[in-house]
């Protein structure tokens, strides 16, 4: 679905063009081992739009952000952006409001970070 | 400011004979687009530009004036450049000084090998120029007149 | 003799500015010591009433510095003529003194012999000139030697200030004619500024020029004055700028430039100054190829060449602009002195 | 008004599928100087040229426009049109409607509009174009190539084939440059030493060829073939006349423990030393910094071994100033330094080791004498993994020393490493892991084929992700196989790594110098990048090897001998016509202030006092600036710089260009 | 020090060192001296003058004067020195030619400060310490003298004569806190707006007289570009309001990195534009730039225009500058 790519797209600020497809994400990557699809691969399906099979994957929850891959890549393609990219898109796709604004102003308390409020809002509302 | 869609500004160039008019030349070879509003003028060097013609282009209605020229340490005369970023500062800065929009003047380094670069560089002064619209400051309406 | 007072004078401005486009001397800026300008009356402008005299003369309302003459427009191989010109609009200067309103007939004789200056003569006819007398004449004011009266001035309508209001004399039928379309006007005695006159003339009594003598010059003193050999020590620190000539009401040299504006060609006339390196210069060079002869030129042109052709009158009015402006002092009072020493 | 002649080109499509060249014909034809305006397909081709003279004296044209492609690729050709015709040369303009236009725009009407505007530019200003005539200058008739490697060596000989006396300057004590290091070349995997020696002897026996080994270029003045070069030769604190490259010196000096450059610092060697044994001149080096005569007075012991007398502890560094008809850049090129690269451990172990060094594990005068060993513990080692393209074609921050090129020579040369293993050794086991296999070039990929099928060696696509030094001694390389898509983790002894390849850190100062540009690589552009391959932009300088670009050993020869042939036609010449767009001062308007002297990068403004006597001033001697034309290079700085506006530039005069300004604004 | 300087220079006329003297010559009122040159003892008794009034710069005249048969004696005050000097440094005087006397100055009064301070009709003006008493037609006014300064003297940037054969009096020193730059700041903190507006107001006044380029000892071409019909920009008058602008923008422009900030301009002009604001800019822009230069200070210094350092900021410092 080509919005989809396109969401995943903005959120991550990847351009997955630049991949030379080396491998060198996949060379690097501790979780291999416990991924459906790996991150070259990752990139490369993101390329041609297949992101629902991403999204219906386990794998996306096997990556462990340690950001291995963005740090190894010789283009700076930064795969484990598109995998953050892919399980936003999944959270987004689970359609309902969580969150409303009017819900906000009690749940407020001093020891909540400001940056918690922002992230839930992206994470929970449509 | 008021952004009209229509407007199409008059962007004068003018390019160093050795790296930027030859950079402007790899743009076309590698069919770079930008704005056809850029007009080049072909100099030896970035060092003979006068503020004058600089001043004759806003005279004539152009709305944007860029000089591009090597990179400082590779003019082809060895030094020509480094006069004209001392010259072009100073004007820009006296330009300024008078309320005219800086953003309308500019100077970039462009290289023989940076076709990319030149067409970046022009497609994002044209923007520039064409958000700053007409140039109201510096003209002379004698020659805007049809 | 009419008159308002001076509560009522800008009513009187008012009412004259919805007919014609009224002029009259106010602060340059907000800035006094920038001086005085003639500016188009608005209901904020305060007319300056004291002010000897306006920094650039009142000779820009009919010989204004820049003149657009005509148009050539370039259609492809062929050039067509653009005839610019329109009939003037009516308007009015109040508050001229009498040098400046004396410089208008020295510009008249230039201007309005034959062949006319037809954009010269548009300005004049549909000029308006109200003169005001002089109530604080300045150090360097000598009209009085050109035999101009600062209590008398001439114009359409000779004006003066009393302690409380503002009396008129119209002497020309345009001047007439504006009087009478000012319903605020009163009558007033014909006698009634004859104070106002006297104290003015009190003043010009006082000033130091008054003597200043036209003996040593004139028509008949040509080659004399030409060849005499102080204009080498008055000119020498003459630096050829032209601002005595573009204060002064009575210069009344241009120069005709063609500007290529990319779509055509305007030509228009400019002042131009004798005291220019390039004036009047020809393909065959400059007639006056040194300072010394150009600095002679200005000096002979007003105290010798002028009264030769004009009957004796001379072409300056002693407003003593010059006087203020000059870069380096020099001005046409030092060369009579001078010139006249050991004459007169 | 001048009778002006206006030829658009339609270049084939490049220029008719954008602009509308019969509307630009038409629409400047009615400019008012031009008298002829017509368009055809091709201009520069005989036909157009025909057209062009056929037009100037039918129509007694006086000016020429051609709109076309960029005057830099064909003004010279309509300048010799417009001469053969009779008309000055420089009585042509060209407006560029295909590079600056028709390449760049989509829009016929807008790319047609502009190509129109740039046509009335060219017709502003050739009316005020003046007729110019050259003047000469002589050739010095020698050449300099600076660079002692094959590119330098090969260029060298060449042109001194061609009867030249040409000079080298190498900055290292001996010429050869990188080859030396190597052991076999590809595809043929003869002995590099065997193969260069030989030349580098060349070079030394023939009379024509001066080496001026240990030196650097200084100072470069003047213009193409008037260059004059400063030449520092650094003491080396040997007579190189006395030496006779025995050796003795370098066998009794006491100090031994500095790492051998040769070798890239896999081994020491002596301070003083020769660097390796067929090393041209042969004759030793004092390493200054380290010997202990010259950093603290004492020792001598050299002195007194030489049998030659040839030590010199008082050798000071000298000047050589020569002149120079052209010059060569043959600068070459270095390995990156990977020292940023962690996750490949190369700081870490001593046996991830650069191709370079395994090119010198392999050669038998190198730390090894040859034998494949392990540096840490001098092993055989068993499993050797190379991995390939590490710092090039990399776009990324990471390293910091990444280059986005592809350097070109690796996937051949470790072709061949891995070869030459698997024939020596065939026990053992040898990994490749490459992104692309590139091998473009004559027996290049059957060249590659043999090291899969003949000798077995592993290719995995797929970059190594990770090595990581064993408790065991052993590395453990992480990589994905991507075609397998399994992440594989091998056990190796050795890993070798493609470093990527950058131009020579003496390049960017040397292009500075000779005022020729460089790419944002720091190698040298070429004048044109198809049909000027081995021209700088800079008249009279040239371009053989690295320093251009990468390219391997038969491509640099044929670069070499390519820049050589260029250099032997210019020093055929025995006048260069000189560029007339030089500048000139009007002496009437002239304050004699030195403003233009004090910007003038070629000292081509001098003054003299002018009488300018007129009527009544009396005797009027004013300081008026001279140009000599001859020195003057037309850059234009003076003009700017001169406030009188006395100066100006013919060719590009301010008239001229304020006449293109207003066109263009118009 | 007014006969101080006459019996100087007439022991040296006596003594054949000099054969002319340039000075200051008694005007019509005492505001108004005018340059002279002065060949003899008695011509000096007769006019010579120095006093609170003879601002105008003297250098200029040099580049003639110093090409004529003989040393010409001149008097520099300290800001004339500094022009002397960039004269010098551009070939334009012949130094040998010349013999110059060093003359102390705190300061040259503005004849139209006095005016505003509401003396019309001056019949003298003499200057007692602190306070400058006019005599008028309409009676006597009295002002502080600092209120009467001409704007250079305000703010004036040294009082050291730089060149010089001999002193008289006490030479001076530098000033660098001369607050010159003040006003150049102001305008600069200003928005483009605000600036263009001042400036469209300050000159659209000109009236293209050319004094200010005709006294400033830094525009001696032998043919100013604006005259020259061959320069593309000759104008006898600004016929547009850019014409305006361009003319300034290019005189400043030209004089930038030459001009000694002498104020002769801004002394001249007939309209009060205040035109020393646009070279202070070159000036002050140059200072921060390229390093403190004082265009004069030194004989032979090399203008900033004809000089770079590789290192120099590159032309985008005026979109990152402070002002907005």
């Amino acid at each position: 679905m080509a919005d989809l790519k396109e969401l995943v797209l903005t959120t991550s600020g990847v351009n997955p063009l630049k991949c030379m497809r080396c491998g060198k994400c996949s060379g690097t990557c501790p979780s291999y081992d416990a991924m459906e699809y790996h991150p070259h691969q990752f990139v490369y399906m993101v390329e041609k739009g297949d992101i629902e099979k991403l999204m219906a994957s386990k794998s996306i929850y096997t990556c462990l952000s340690c950001f291995a891959c963005v740090e190894r890549c010789p283009r700076d393609v930064e795969p484990a952006k598109l995998v953050e990219a892919v399980r936003l898109a999944v959270i987004r796709q689970q359609g309902q409001n969580h969150l409303k604004s009017e819900q906000i102003p009690e749940m407020l308390d001093d020891d909540l970070p400001q940056q918690a409020i922002v992230s839930a809002f992206r994470k929970y509302s449509k | 400011m008021q952004v009209n869609q229509e407007f199409k500004p008059k962007i004068v160039a003018f390019c160093c004979n050795w790296c930027s008019y030859a950079g402007a030349d790899l743009a076309g070879t590698n069919r770079s687009n930008y704005p056809a509003d850029v007009k080049i003028i072909r100099v030896p060097c970035s060092c003979r530009v006068n503020p004058l013609f600089i001043l004759r282009a806003f005279q004539r209605g152009a709305d944007g004036v860029i000089l591009c020229g090597c990179h400082p340490g590779d003019c082809h005369y060895t030094t020509g450049n480094y006069y004209a970023r001392r010259r072009m500062t100073l004007l820009f800065s006296m330009l300024d000084y008078l309320g005219i929009e800086k953003e309308r003047t500019r100077v970039e380094w462009v290289s023989a090998a940076e076709g990319a670069k030149f067409a970046a560089t022009m497609n994002e002064f044209v923007e520039t120029v064409t958000a700053l619209g007409e140039n109201k400051r510096l003209e002379d309406l004698r020659c805007k007149a049809k | 003799m009419k008159k308002v007072s001076r509560e009522n004078l800008d009513a009187l401005f008012a009412a004259i500015a919805e007919a014609k486009k009224l002029y009259l001397p106010v602060a340059d800026g907000t800035d006094e010591k920038r001086g005085v300008k003639y500016s188009v009356w608005t209901p904020e402008a305060k007319y300056a009433a004291e002010a000897v005299n306006t920094v650039r003369s009142a000779k820009d309302f009919f010989f204004p510095q820049v003149e657009n003459m005509v148009n050539f427009k370039v259609n492809g191989k062929k050039i067509e003529v653009d005839d610019i010109r329109t009939e003037c609009e009516d308007f009015v200067i109040f508050g001229v003194r009498a040098c400046d309103a004396a410089s208008f007939k020295i510009l008249d004789s230039v201007y309005l012999s034959e062949p006319v200056d037809t954009y010269y003569q548009n300005r004049r006819e549909h000029g308006v000139v109200m003169t005001m007398s002089c109530s604080k004449p300045s150090e360097t004011c000598f009209c009085s030697v050109f035999g101009i009266d600062a209590a008398e001035p001439a114009g359409d309508v000779s004006c003066w200030l009393t302690d409380d209001a503002v009396l008129m004399q119209a002497n020309t039928e345009k001047g007439e004619a504006l009087l009478a379309s000012l319903p605020m006007l009163e009558d007033a005695a014909d006698d009634a500024a004859e104070e106002s006159k006297a104290k003015t003339k009190a003043i010009l009594e006082k000033l130091p020029l008054k003597n200043l003598s036209t003996d040593s010059f004139g028509g008949d003193k040509l080659m004399e004055l030409f060849s005499s050999d102080k204009w080498a020590s008055l000119s020498e620190a003459c630096l050829g700028c032209g601002t005595c000539t573009f204060v002064c009401p009575t210069c009344q040299c241009y120069d005709i430039r063609d500007y290529d504006t990319g779509h055509g060609v305007q030509r228009f006339r400019c002042w131009d100054s004798c005291m220019y390196a390039d004036f009047t210069k020809t393909a065959g060079g400059q007639p006056r190829p040194t300072q010394l002869e150009r600095f002679r030129q200005r000096f002979m042109h007003k105290l010798v060449y002028y009264p030769a052709n004009n009957d004796g009158v001379f072409g300056c009015v002693g407003c003593g602009r010059c006087m203020k402006s000059c870069p380096i002092s020099m001005n046409i009072v030092k060369v009579m002195k001078t010139l006249g020493e050991g004459n007169a | 008004m001048r009778r002006i002649g206006v030829f658009v080109c339609h270049c084939g499509t490049n220029i008719a599928a954008t602009v509308d060249v019969k509307t630009v014909a038409e629409t400047l034809g009615k400019e008012p100087a031009v008298v002829y305006a017509t368009d055809y397909p091709y201009m520069c081709s005989e036909a157009g040229q025909n057209i062009i003279k056929d037009a100037i004296k039918e129509y007694q044209l006086e000016g020429v426009v051609v709109c076309s492609c960029s005057p830099r690729m064909h003004e010279a050709t309509f300048r010799k049109t417009v001469a053969a015709a009779g008309l000055n040369p420089y009585m042509l303009e060209v407006a560029n409607i295909r590079e600056q236009c028709s390449w760049i725009h989509k829009d016929i009407p807008e790319a047609t509009a502009k190509a129109i505007v740039l046509g009335r530019a060219a017709i502003a200003k050739v009316l005020l174009n003046t007729p110019l005539i050259a003047g000469e200058s002589p050739v010095t008739k020698r050449a300099l190539v600076i660079g002692g490697g094959i590119a330098g060596i090969q260029t060298a000989l060449d042109i001194a084939e061609a009867g030249y006396p040409v000079d080298i300057v190498e900055k290292e004590p001996t010429i050869g440059g990188k080859m030396t290091q190597i052991d076999k070349t590809f595809p043929t995997l003869d002995c590099s030493s065997c193969i260069l020696t030989p030349k580098m002897v060349e070079c030394a026996q023939n009379d024509k060829i001066t080496i001026y080994s240990y030196s650097e270029v200084e100072a470069v003045t003047g213009f193409v073939g008037n260059f004059s070069v400063k030449i520092r030769r650094k003491a080396r604190f040997v007579d190189e006349d006395k030496c006779t490259g025995c050796g003795a010196c370098t066998e009794k000096c006491p100090v031994k423990n500095i790492p051998d450059a040769y070798n890239l610092g896999l081994s020491n060697r002596h301070a003083a030393y020769i660097p390796f044994a067929q090393a041209i001149p042969n004759v030793a080096v004092l390493d200054s910094t380290r010997c202990i005569k010259l950093t603290k007075g004492k020792c001598g012991l050299c002195s007194t071994v030489c049998s030659a007398g040839a030590i010199d502890y008082e050798q000071k560094e000298t000047f050589v100033e020569e002149k120079y008809g052209a010059i060569v850049a043959a600068t070459g090129y270095n390995p990156i330094n990977i020292d940023g690269y962690d996750e490949f451990a190369y700081s870490q172990s001593k046996d991830v080791v650069t191709s370079l060094e395994f090119e010198r594990i392999l050669k038998a005068d190198g730390p090894t004498e040859g034998h494949l060993q392990r540096l840490s513990d001098g092993k055989q080692p068993k499993t050797l993994v190379f991995v390939q393209c590490v710092g090039s074609r990399e776009s990324g921050s990471q390293h910091g020393c990444g280059k986005e090129y592809c350097s070109k020579i690796c996937c051949m040369y470790t072709a061949k490493h891995a070869m030459l293993c698997r024939e020596k050794y065939p026990d053992t086991d040898v990994y490749v892991f490459y992104i692309d296999v590139r091998t473009p070039g004559k027996n290049y990929d059957e060249f590659y084929r043999r090291a899969v099928e003949q000798y077995g060696v592993h290719y995995i696509k797929g970059m190594v992700g990770k090595v990581a030094p064993q408790s065991d001694g052993t590395l453990d390389v992480q990589a994905s196989d991507l075609i397998s898509n399994e992440q594989l983790h091998i056990k190796a002894d050795m890993v070798v790594l493609a470093a990527a390849i950058e131009a020579d850190k003496s390049a960017r100062p040397l292009a500075t110098m000779l005022t020729a540009s460089m790419d944002t690589n720091d190698f040298f552009t070429e004048a044109h990048a198809k049909l000027r391959p081995v021209e700088s932009p800079t008249a009279g300088v040239f371009l053989s090897g690295v320093c251009q670009g990468p390219k391997d050993i038969p491509e640099t020869v044929a670069q070499a001998g390519a820049a050589a042939s260029k250099v032997i036609g210019l020093l055929a010449k025995d006048k260069l016509s000189c560029n007339p767009c030089v500048s000139h001062s009007d002496p009437m308007k002239c304050n004699g202030c030195s403003s233009c002297a004090n910007v003038c990068p070629y000292g081509a403004i001098t003054y003299e006092e002018k009488d300018f006597s007129r009527r009544q001033d009396g005797s009027m001697i004013r300081r008026v600036a001279v140009v000599n034309e001859a020195v003057c290079q037309g850059c234009g700085a003076c003009t700017v710089a001169c406030p009188s506006g006395a100066m100006d530039l013919k060719g590009f005069a301010t008239g001229q260009i304020m006449a293109e300004v207003d066109a263009i604004c118009k | 020090m007014q006969s101080e300087m006459m019996k100087r220079a007439s022991e040296l006329l006596a003594d054949g060192t000099v054969v002319r003297v340039l000075g200051w010559k008694n005007g019509e009122f005492v505001y108004d001296p005018t340059p002279a040159v002065f060949d003899s003892a008695e011509a000096l008794e007769k006019d010579f003058v120095y006093h609170d009034f003879c601002g105008s710069n003297l250098s200029k005249y040099l580049i003639k004067l110093s090409k004529l048969e003989g040393k010409t004696l001149v008097f520099l005050k300290p800001c004339d020195s500094y022009s002397f000097n960039q004269l010098l440094t551009e070939h334009r005087i012949k130094r040998e030619n010349v013999y110059i006397i060093g003359v102390p100055c705190d300061g040259k009064l503005d004849p139209d400060k006095v005016r505003e301070a509401g003396a019309e009709g001056i019949l003298g003006i003499t200057t007692d310490g602190d306070t400058v008493k006019a005599e008028t037609m309409y009676g006597e006014v009295s002002v502080s003298k600092k209120d009467c300064l001409l704007e250079r003297c305000e703010v004036c940037k040294s009082h050291k004569v730089v060149v010089y054969d001999e002193m008289l009096g006490e030479n001076g020193e530098e000033n660098p806190e001369s607050g010159r730059f003040d006003m150049v700041a102001k305008l600069e903190a200003m928005t483009p707006e605000e600036r263009f507006a001042f400036w469209r107001g300050e000159l659209s006044r000109c009236i293209r007289c050319n004094a200010c380029r005709n006294i400033c000892p830094a525009c001696s071409c032998e043919q100013c570009v604006f005259d020259n019909p061959a320069s593309g920009v000759s104008q006898k008058a600004a016929a547009d309001s850019f014409e305006e602008n361009m003319f300034h923008i290019i005189r400043a422009f030209h004089v930038a990195g030459r001009c000694t900030d002498c104020g002769e301009c801004s002394r001249v002009c007939p309209q009060h534009i205040p035109l020393h604001l646009l070279n202070r800019k070159f000036i002050k822009d140059i200072n921060t730039y390229y390093g403190e230069y004082q265009a004069g200070a030194e004989e032979g210094s090399r203008a900033p225009l004809v000089n770079f350092t590789k290192e120099d900021c590159e032309p985008n410092v005026v979109y990152k500058g402070g002002s907005k």
